[in-house]
């Protein structure tokens, strides 16, 4: 399995397999599938300061090769996330990334500070993309010198390295990553959901009743391979990747694309056990493509001067 | 225990317009326990569709391991579910959720089971178990159109079975809860399953017996992660308490959630 | 038919229905198969002034659900567009809208002076969205100030109504959608594809030359409705809706969610016969959903007080 | 003429590694003139894989409206075409673009066929027809390895017939212009389809013959619509001047495209 370790910042990570935040809950359902110490590390739901029920339903809906949804946030708060979830993901030998959110910037600090003292809580996740909110979320994410802003000052109430979550939803995501990276961020993770939407044929009304909601899925895959191959170039932190994943072949993809792990978001809803499967793959694909190390596989489509791992096998 | 099994198809047959009785084999139909409860179905190999159909348990048969479902082929993933043939597989997830509580009926006392279209199906195991178990049943079942009506005889084996037509073209024409008023039913505990503005009416109707309903909401994973099909409770109606359709429920006491 | 019959800034159109530009040549190859005539429209293929090649091979890959292109607008160059194409075009019954693109604002003003005075073509589709070029293109896409002066130069020297193609590789769509509407457009195309990449597992390399390329088909679906449900209801010029329609049930979605004709690109390349088969089976699915007519169907996701229509039926 | 035609699976066979032979009967068989042109498939109902896949015509039976195709089962696409059963329904669109042209092939002269790997197939048919005219025909054919060769009998009825192997499994060791030197092969005419390198190398071995080579590229439409498949004119390598493959060619006479 030393074939599958990785080290970034905060987390020393035994595979680069991890589910993204908001399709894992806080683990418990999946731990009855499989054992969560399996896992590279876990991004559990975003986390607020005070408890939130999100948006109304339908909260979901699919699309060709995607899915949408509009969870809007919903979580038990900051308190009920420090008390009941990270102190039952303790059991388990998994460093946590915590997804920190909220609608204003003392938000963001406040879940921060207290989260990464939490003593599994390896990393946070700053979630300035979160398209379905009316406020905070994805306005962070799409002007570069407020989400600067927001990583400097969450950054030094942090514990913990922090990754910042891009949307994305912009013009100019090269600018995004440097933006944040000029705030101090440790890591960034991308992507966040695409914003999209679907109608009902017969009452001609948004499927969501948030009318509008993140598209996820297969879909999607292009746009982040695009955008972290962009990024990977433009930034000298590391980036946790994800976008449809759904098998070891995309992750693979991913780490050439310039990510240093993976998350695997929509995936866990068609298959509960794709993580574990992934991880029990990746070392047989990566024997097929002649890689001694996963990380061997980063940042390849742009990387110069590299013999090809392929013909060496 | 939830599972994820591929179950073989034994049978899949048109049993009204549109409306497919669908029998699969699998060992994960010793874990299945209560009527109500639901599988979560993959019905291609493909992307298309991506997500699982959340589908109700219509009968278990847990001596031949075969469970069958009941389901209308509407859009792209129940209609793929309809063209599966004998010895396709089907990938299922489950038993899922909390079904309807047999030992909330005595024997000897009488349930009114009480079904909306394709929210008929789940009722058809209950009262399988209420009868063996001595309550006296009484079915209300209301469908659209006399080509939609299913299962009409088997309930009437197992009781007093009133089907209702919102055209007419089969027993009594109207809603459901016009023909319990109008037959004067009565009885110790409601079970009920369909379309929402039903399970409404029906809830407000008796408040003061003995009701479960089953509801329906669109879904993610299935298994309680995503937080796709929660609803709100009527103690905190505007608060952030709050039950999944898919682990608390999909049945629910009545005056429990907001529907 | 006239269940079909829509008007549009100087686009008398039998029915809603066209061809996508970029995916149907100049009609020569599909007129093989059906009479172009039975076409809505026809959005013929970019033109710049001089000939182009493009970009080098692969300029194709598939993606789920969807492709990349990285054709880079390849094109006869417009003194052979007027003289061949358009004229053997004139042949039929049908509305040209030519497709203007160009690397420089003399370009555009080129091509549309002059490509606007042939007589079967009725409006104009000024591309400032395509991602396949370097210079020009999607430069002027993504910023509203650039964008609005090109379309008040464009404006000035066309002899028809000028239809603005936007790219959904924004931040705010609405903003470029008013920004072109203050620089005088007649109305809005959308969406040009959004930008992607797909790599090789084997050699870890770009599978497009190119690297990225433009993502349609049904994958994007769900982000061509979303913008378009935002930008129709902040603009008074009708949208011309494109992105994965494959279907007359997608027709449908774009009017509700508020096009006002829609344009059908990769299908083609699936079915050949696609624009006829929509065409045909659209009344069949109006009289279904209870509609009198096709334009009762724009704008009804966010339009208020209006009867269902299937309610109605 | 291009058909757009649902045919039906007489036969899918695996006939060596990985290797399929599809049989399908179809009424766009009467459309199919020359060897070397290809059809375009539809694998799937399905988003996905969405593109249709180009395959080469390796034998066509008008009489009984028949054809065949040999492909290698890949990617998404192939895979889910070696998966076809007699009787399923393929959607073909066809005959597309232009084939190998016999009548450069004078009776009594000697025409070479050079086939690599996936590449083999259409010189099936150029070789019966070729050899139906009195032709005299010698085949090279390469491949990675033992397993991964077929037709090998079947070219062997029609004339002269090397094969040879990347790794020596079978046949002669090497490439296949290794052989085509070795053993002094003559001829007048040189068809050839395989992997461009391949192409290149007989193209620039062979200038004073009459080269035909079959060439592969990405399509998107597969009928010259989309401006996927250009490659560029060796007369004018940087300028605007295009060729498409798929309806230009696939085969282009030597000398003309840039490879
Ligand atoms: C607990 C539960 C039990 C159910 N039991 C049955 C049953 O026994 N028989 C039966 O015919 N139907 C049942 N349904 C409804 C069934 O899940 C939907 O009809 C089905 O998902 C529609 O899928 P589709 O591909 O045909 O439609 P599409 O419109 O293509 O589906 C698109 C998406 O919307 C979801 N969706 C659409 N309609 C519904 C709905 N009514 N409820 C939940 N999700 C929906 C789909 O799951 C899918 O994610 C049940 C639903 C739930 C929640
Ligand atoms: C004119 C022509 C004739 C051909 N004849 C044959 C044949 O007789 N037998 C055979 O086995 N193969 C043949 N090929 C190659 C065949 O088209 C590809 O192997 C096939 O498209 C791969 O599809 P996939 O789904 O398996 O792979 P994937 O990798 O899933 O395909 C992804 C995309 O890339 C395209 N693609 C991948 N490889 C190729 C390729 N080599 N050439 C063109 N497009 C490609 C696919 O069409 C698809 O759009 C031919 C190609 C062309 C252009
Ligand atoms: C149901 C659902 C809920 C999500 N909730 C969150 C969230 O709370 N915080 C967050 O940063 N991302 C959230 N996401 C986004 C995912 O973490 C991920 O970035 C995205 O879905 C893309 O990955 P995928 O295609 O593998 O799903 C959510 C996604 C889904 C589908
Ligand atoms: C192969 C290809 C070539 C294209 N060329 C052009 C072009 O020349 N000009 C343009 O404005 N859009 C071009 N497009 C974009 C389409 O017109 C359309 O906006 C996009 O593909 C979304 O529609 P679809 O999903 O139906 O294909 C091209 C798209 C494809 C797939
Ligand atoms: S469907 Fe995911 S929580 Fe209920
Ligand atoms: S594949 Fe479209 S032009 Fe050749």
């Amino acid at each position: 399995m030393s074939q599958l370790a990785v080290n970034l910042p905060g987390l020393q990570l035994k595979n680069p397999i991890m589910p993204a935040s908001g399709c894992f809950g806080f683990g418990r359902e999946y731990s009855q599938f499989y054992d969560l110490s399996t896992l590279g590390s876990i991004m559990i739901k975003a986390t607020t300061v005070e408890p939130r029920f999100g948006n109304p339903t339908p909260r979901v809906a699919e699309t060709t090769a995607g899915m949408l949804n509009a969870i809007g946030l919903q979580n038990p708060g900051l308190k009920k996330v420090i008390n009941e979830e990270l102190a039952w993901l303790d059991q388990f030998d998994v460093p946590i990334i915590a997804n920190v959110a909220g609608s204003l910037e003392e938000d963001y600090i406040e879940v921060a500070r207290e989260i990464s003292k939490v003593s599994n809580v390896h990393a946070l996740e700053l979630n300035i993309s979160c398209p379905n909110v009316k406020t905070g979320g994805i306005a962070f994410g799409t002007i570069p010198e407020v989400a600067k802003e927001l990583t400097k000052k969450v950054k030094e109430v942090s514990s913990v390295p922090v990754y910042v979550k891009l949307s994305p939803n912009v013009s100019n995501i090269v600018e995004m990553a440097k933006a944040v990276e000029a705030g101090g961020a440790d890591g960034l993770t991308m992507i966040n959901t695409l914003i999209g939407m679907r109608l009902d044929l017969k009452t001609g009304k948004p499927v969501l009743a948030n009318n509008t909601g993140g598209l996820s899925g297969p879909a999607i895959k292009p746009v982040a391979i695009r955008m972290i191959y962009e990024v990977s170039q433009h930034v000298n932190i590391p980036i946790i990747g994800m976008g449809g994943v759904q098998s070891a072949e995309d992750v693979i993809e991913f780490f050439y694309a310039g990510a240093s792990a993976v998350a695997v978001g929509t995936a866990n809803f068609v298959d509960p056990l794709v993580c574990p499967k992934i991880i029990e793959q990746l070392p047989v694909l990566l024997n097929e493509l002649g890689f001694d190390h996963i990380s061997e596989c980063t940042g390849r489509s742009w990387k110069k001067n590299e013999k090809l791992a392929y013909h060496r096998a | 225990m939830i599972r994820n099994e591929e179950c073989i198809v034994l049978s899949n047959q048109e049993i009204a317009h549109n409306i497919f009785e669908l029998t699969l084999k699998g060992e994960l139909v010793q874990q299945m326990n209560e009527p109500g409860q639901f599988v979560h179905l993959k019905v291609s190999d493909s992307v298309d569709p991506l997500l699982r159909r959340p589908i109700s348990i219509a009968k278990i048969d847990q001596t031949k391991n075969m469970f069958t479902m009941i389901f209308r082929a509407e859009g792209t993933g129940t209609k793929l579910l309809g063209q599966k043939k004998i010895g396709d597989v089907v990938d299922v997830l489950g038993p899922l959720g909390n079904g309807f509580p047999v030992e909330e009926a005595k024997a000897g006392s009488t349930a009114l089971l009480v079904g909306g279209g394709i929210g008929v199906p789940p009722l058809y195991e209950l009262s399988l178990r209420l009868k063996e178990k001595g309550v006296n049943v009484i079915h209300v079942l209301g469908f659209a159109t006399k080509d939609a009506v299913f299962y009409e005889e088997k309930f009437a084996e197992l009781g007093e079975t009133y089907i209702v037509t919102v055209d007419g073209t089969l027993g009594e024409k109207g809603f459901v809860t016009d023909v319990i008023s109008a037959q004067n039913l009565s009885f110790e505990t409601l079970y009920t399953c369909g379309p929402t503005p039903m399970l409404r009416a029906l809830e407000a109707a008796y408040p003061e017996k003995n009701v479960y309903l089953s509801l329906e909401e669109r879904m993610g994973c299935g298994i309680g992660a995503c937080f796709a099909c929660v609803c709100r409770t009527q103690e905190d109606p505007t608060g952030y308490t709050y039950k999944k359709v898919c682990t608390d429920g999909p049945v629910f006491k009545g005056g429990e959630v907001l529907i």
